[in-house]
């Protein structure tokens, strides 16, 4: 498989009175086409730093981060990001704020809303079109975020935990939901999750990483058959791969 | 007869909503609330009617001459003479074109200043002492090289407007644009939004309250920018005539023309107000 | 009101404020003499100085609020006609110190035909002056370009912006020639008598308290005889109420009070010349500063001025 | 003898340095980065600088004679005249009385007003047409009314400056209160904050940025306030002195008192940039 | 036992375009005093409604909430609570945010500091006193959030999804920690969660919500002994109670 986003030495010193916090060091990885990597690992081990070096928005201390083989130095349309904060602007409606990645594209007010339409189906906030986000749960909320990732239907997607403040059962159903698109549409994916049974349902390959100075722990390969339904997790593969993932991270 | 008989008719429906006292209740209620809403709209009329009061006891009981404090008869009298014969008028349109242009030009140079200086910090070191020492110097100091630079003609006018209004708005829009949420310029830069899209779609709405605000203060000021660059030199415009007026000792005249002044400015300042009801209805 | 104070100096000395002009200047130069000679003390009177706009400061007299103050006579037509109850009681300047000024040969005020002249403003002493000299000199006034340039003759002129303009006759034009430039001066008074500047009370004062204004009086002639006599011992005076002029402006504040002189002179010094004023009101009159004819004697009285 | 051998020693330790090119960069680079914090600070003074040259530029080509404009020697020279003989500072002190007095009040009344108005729709609406018309006054307007209310001692120049850097901090301090974020209201309400506490330790530092915007506004308007109090009457002060100077035809006087206020106002601003340094660090 | 908290009859109608948005519907709950309740439900069924209205941060449309059996008409410093976003003041620091309650409260500088210390090794943040908030990851923010609510000692604990941007190991250790902090202080603790296995772990009972109007669907009474350790997941009756949950919970 090609490799699509390869990460290359990759540290991260942010400055502080202690004379330089270590979010991440020496960090590799290479992301294939077409696959879906889960990162997890504890509390403030660097892992919402490192989506955002791969997502080009925060140019890495030092080591590279290459995008179809080419240095890439800033963000770049390719990439959908959903940040860990639902980060909505308060002035827009449900659907303004979902349709903003295509109104910067430039595209066509209908076909937009269109689009919009469906998502907004999808992550079940029929009748919540024309609320400000002051008036969403924190659910809601995130779940708008995660339309507004899907709506420009980037190759590469990088989600930093995108339902953490969902409830099991939406948390399920947006799980088989993005399953389901990432197969239909053959998107690359990186996604931070809390939840190893989540990251092992969803992914070809779990990183675990460690707290600082964040690295790569351990590599776990999933080999479930695809496509996967809920039933796997009840699978004994399953069990094993989450307690292998369980036990990698460090306590 | 046919009044007669409507007469009865509301009687009779009125007695009748009389024993259904549970819809009497909710229009009662309806009616406090709207007029609880009425209310609102009272205010502004309210503020005057206490001013006009406080006026007339002043004048009462300061015994003051009218060519000290006229009473407010007598300046609504001179008021409908100069609206008569169009003087008032005339005046007033030279001030709210001086006005509009002076609005116009320190607008834009504050908005596009303010954004350049937020973004740069050693642009902001090298040019804000200028600005600064731009607005220590008082405008009649500069008369000369006014008229020697720009004629006395509306431009310099406009000019002190701009410079009166710039000063408010560019420190807001500077305040704006930095207070913008960095986790939302990240989110654009993810979308790889231009320069232009970030200023129109986030940096321009999240500063809107601080914007507003800076535009409040300049809409004010304008008025005051217009009539200082008339007191310099000029032969028309509101400020002429408020200096002809002291000239001739005559006070209900400059009245006039002080609350003409004064309407423009509540006229600019509402307007801002009600732009702002509507731009920051998502604050709720 | 407090009771008159007699004509021998009194142990006391009493209060009184004279409102004057914009700023302390050298053309107040006899009441600084008269205050450091001491023949404002003689009349038992000590003097505070209230600098403000001219307009302002006869409101305030007008008002009672103010004793007195240093005006010009249109200024109490004006005033008088919008009902402010101040009377003229002292004259000071004899000619009326309006004039015109060019860079460029002027001879006659036919010669501003056709031509650009800047005024500080279309109103005050400078304009009435200006129409005044049109007037008498048989221009029509739409024939020469009038245009408002402020308080900014000089640098007008010298830039050419005008090719003249309206000014006061013992500053503008003596600052230029101190420059170095060329002056050509028509003064108003040489075409049209019109009442200058002087002292002004209020009525109230003049009833309540005559024997005040007369001391008034008295003490400022004594300074502006004193003056006319010895210019430069009164400059020096003068130099202590106004530290601002320093060895650099010296000379030419010491040009603008000579010139000043010549706007003073007069055989009976303080006296109105009831001419001067009917003729100021029908010029005012005619055009249309003022609606209704006032009586003369109504603008000032020469009761108070007392031969030395 | 000992020059030389300084020279020497200099010479081997660089070329001793120059072997070890990796020590070299890093001191180069600490060294730039050092220049540039030091650029940052030489930013002001260069655009001092860049002022006189211009300055100078003006009087040799548009060739202005010094009573229009005189050059930057003429009128250093007059400062020196006027700080020896005392007379320049003490005008100075008459104007940083007045400017202080009216800071300190027109500050205080414009927080305590802006929070009140921030906090209730209804005062606002009955209020804010007297201060948008207070706003559209010029002075110079009332200033017979003003010598009859409040003499025409310093009182009435500290009204006028308070007066004039009252409105925008006003506006500011509504638009910082009214831009709390709810959340963080509920988070001090739920922890039983008292009025006093929500207020110092919720809405004065959230809304820091823009009060501190009102500050830079303020103090910068509080010269011209000062000094056109002093224009309507006075007869002490920097105002009362650039009047002075322009009867007297004194230009270079005029041009010291001018860049007095300048100075006055650029001190004034320096400090709020500083507080605002310290007092905003926590936003990186 | 003593009931501490009780809501009676609640409903919270928010205005809305199309009429209003029925939050709350005839909601009743009585707490008793030391009891351990957690309250799970689908995104948007009005469980943070809930707390706020339990907090007195929002008077109910209809419906009256008792505190010790009077009528609360108002927050209480008897109540703290931990809200679904971090809420954290960006101009203070970690310490500083920490002991933001101590200092309405009056207490002296020292004594707050030293709570602080105590409290700050108890979420892991040594090292990040001086931090200001920006410079945390969102389970960092958190964890300072929870801190905050623990400092002033209040009776009763009211918790909005402390745990939600926690990964799984940090997660375990703070569930350990609130439970001995809880039976250590004898509080009182009303909690939002979305994991079924933590609110089964930690509560003396569940309460299921249905979504808008919210109301109770189930309440599951938990009877596992006390004190719980880890291994308690493991037990048959704590994998009933678990799946009696999830299957209440409305699909
Ligand atoms: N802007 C910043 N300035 C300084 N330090 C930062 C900054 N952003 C992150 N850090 C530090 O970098 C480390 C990693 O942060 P990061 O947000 O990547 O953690 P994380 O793995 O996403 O944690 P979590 O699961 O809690 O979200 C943390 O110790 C954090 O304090
Ligand atoms: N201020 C508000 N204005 C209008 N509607 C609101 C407001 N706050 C909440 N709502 C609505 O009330 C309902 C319940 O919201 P609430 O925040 O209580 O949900 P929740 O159960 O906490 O959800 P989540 O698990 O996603 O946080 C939602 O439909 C939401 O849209
Ligand atoms: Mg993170
Ligand atoms: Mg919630």
């Amino acid at each position: 498989m090609e490799i699509i986003l390869r990460a290359e030495h990759i540290s991260v010193i942010f400055p502080s009175p202690q004379g330089g916090l270590s979010a991440l060091e020496d960090f590799s990885l290479a992301v294939s086409a077409g696959e879906f990597v889960c990162v997890v690992g504890p509390s403030g081990c660097g892992k919402s730093t490192l989506l955002r070096v791969l997502g080009g928005l925060l140019p890495p201390t030092s080591g590279q981060v290459y995008l179809h083989g080419k240095a890439l130095n800033g963000p770049c349309s390719d990439i959908g990001i959903v940040f860990q904060k639902a980060n909505l602007m308060p002035w827009r409606t449900v659907v303004q704020n979902i349709i903003l990645p295509l109104e910067i594209q430039g595209l066509d007010a209908t076909e937009s809303r269109r689009r919009a339409a469906e998502l907004i189906r999808l992550v079940g906030l029929e009748g919540f079109e024309q609320s400000y986000t002051r008036e969403l749960s924190g659910g809601m909320a995130q779940r708008v975020a995660i339309a507004r990732a899907l709506i420009h239907d980037p190759q590469i997607l990088l989600l930093d935990e995108p339902f953490g403040a969902l409830d099991a059962l939406t948390r399920e159903r947006m799980n088989l939901e993005l399953l389901r698109i990432w197969e239909a549409r053959r998107q690359t994916v990186v996604m931070v999750t809390h939840n190893i049974q989540e990251a092992v349902f969803l992914s070809d390959r779990v990183i675990v990483m460690t707290t600082r100075p964040g690295r790569v722990t351990a590599e776990v390969p999933v080999r479930l058959p695809r496509p996967r339904s809920s039933d796997i997790v009840y699978s004994d593969a399953f069990s094993a791969l989450a307690w292998t993932v369980h036990e990698a991270i460090p306590g | 007869m046919i009044e007669r008989s409507d007469r009865l008719s509301a009687y009779v429906s009125a007695s009748h909503s009389f024993t259904n006292s549970g819809r009497w209740c909710v229009y009662l209620r309806s009616a406090i609330n709207f007029m609880r809403r009425q209310w609102e709209y009272l205010l502004l009329p309210l503020a005057l009617a206490l001013f006009l009061v406080l006026w007339q006891s002043i004048v009462w009981i300061g015994g003051y001459p009218p060519f000290i404090l006229p009473s407010p008869g007598r300046v609504y009298a001179k008021l409908v003479g100069v609206l008569s014969d169009g003087l008032l008028w005339w005046h007033m349109r030279i001030t709210l074109i001086e006005i509009a242009g002076g609005l116009v030009l320190g607008l834009t140079t504050a908005t596009v200043l303010g954004y350049l200086l937020a973004k740069s910090r050693w642009l902001e070191r090298l040019v804000s002492p200028y600005i600064v020492a731009s607005q220590a110097v008082p405008v009649v100091a500069l008369a000369p090289l006014l008229v020697i630079w720009f004629r006395s003609g509306q431009l310099s006018k406009v000019l002190v407007c701009a410079l009166t209004i710039f000063f408010p708005m560019l420190v807001n829009v500077m305040v704006g644009i930095r207070s913008v949420e960095p986790d939302l310029v990240d989110l654009m830069r993810s979308l790889r939004a231009t320069r232009w899209q970030m200023f129109i779609l986030l940096e321009v709405p999240s500063s809107l309250p601080m914007l507003l605000g800076g535009l409040k203060v300049s809409v004010t000021l304008s008025v005051i920018g217009a009539v200082v660059g008339e007191f310099v030199a000029a032969d028309r415009g509101l400020g002429f005539l408020i200096n002809v007026a002291r000239g001739h000792f005559d006070t209900p005249l400059m009245f006039v023309a002080l609350f003409t002044l004064v309407g423009i400015a509540l006229a600019l300042y509402l307007l801002v107000v009600i732009a702002e009801g509507v731009l920051l209805r998502w604050r709720g | 009101a407090t009771p008159a104070p007699t004509v021998t100096p009194t142990p006391a000395p009493r209060r009184v404020t004279l409102a004057m002009g914009f700023i302390p200047n050298v053309q107040f130069t006899p009441v600084y003499v008269a205050v450091e000679r001491g023949y404002f003390a003689a009349e038992g009177l000590e003097i505070e100085f209230d600098y403000g706009f001219d307009t302002d400061l006869l409101k305030l007299v007008g008002t009672g609020e103010r004793q007195f103050v240093i005006g010009s006579g249109d200024q109490v037509i004006l005033a008088r006609s919008q009902g402010l109850p101040v009377v003229y009681v002292m004259n000071w300047y004899r000619r009326f110190p309006v004039a015109v000024a060019s860079l460029k040969p002027l001879d006659k005020p036919q010669d501003l035909i056709g031509k650009k002249v800047g005024i500080p403003a279309f109103q005050g002493a400078s304009y009435i002056g200006w129409l005044a000299l049109l007037d008498a000199a048989d221009i029509n006034p739409g024939d020469v370009d009038l245009l408002s340039i402020g308080y900014t003759q000089v640098e007008s002129l010298v830039t050419g912006q005008v090719d003249a303009a309206v000014v006061y006759a013992m500053n503008e034009p003596v600052q230029l020639r101190q420059a170095g430039y060329e002056v050509s001066v028509i003064p108003v008074a040489d075409y049209i008598d019109i009442v200058s500047n002087g002292l002004i009370t209020n009525e109230h004062t003049i009833a309540e308290n005559p024997e005040l204004v007369r001391a008034m009086v008295r003490a400022m002639l004594r300074g502006l005889r004193d003056t006319l006599a010895d210019p430069d011992a009164a400059f020096d005076i003068c130099r202590r109420y106004v530290p601002e002029i320093d060895d650099e402006s010296a000379p030419l504040q010491r040009a603008v009070l000579e010139e000043c002189l010549h706007f003073w002179r007069a055989d009976d010094l303080g006296y109105s010349d009831p001419a001067a004023w009917q003729t100021s009101q029908a010029f005012m009159r005619q055009i249309g500063l003022i609606e209704t004819e006032m009586e003369t004697s109504e603008f000032f009285t020469n009761e108070f001025v007392v031969k030395p």
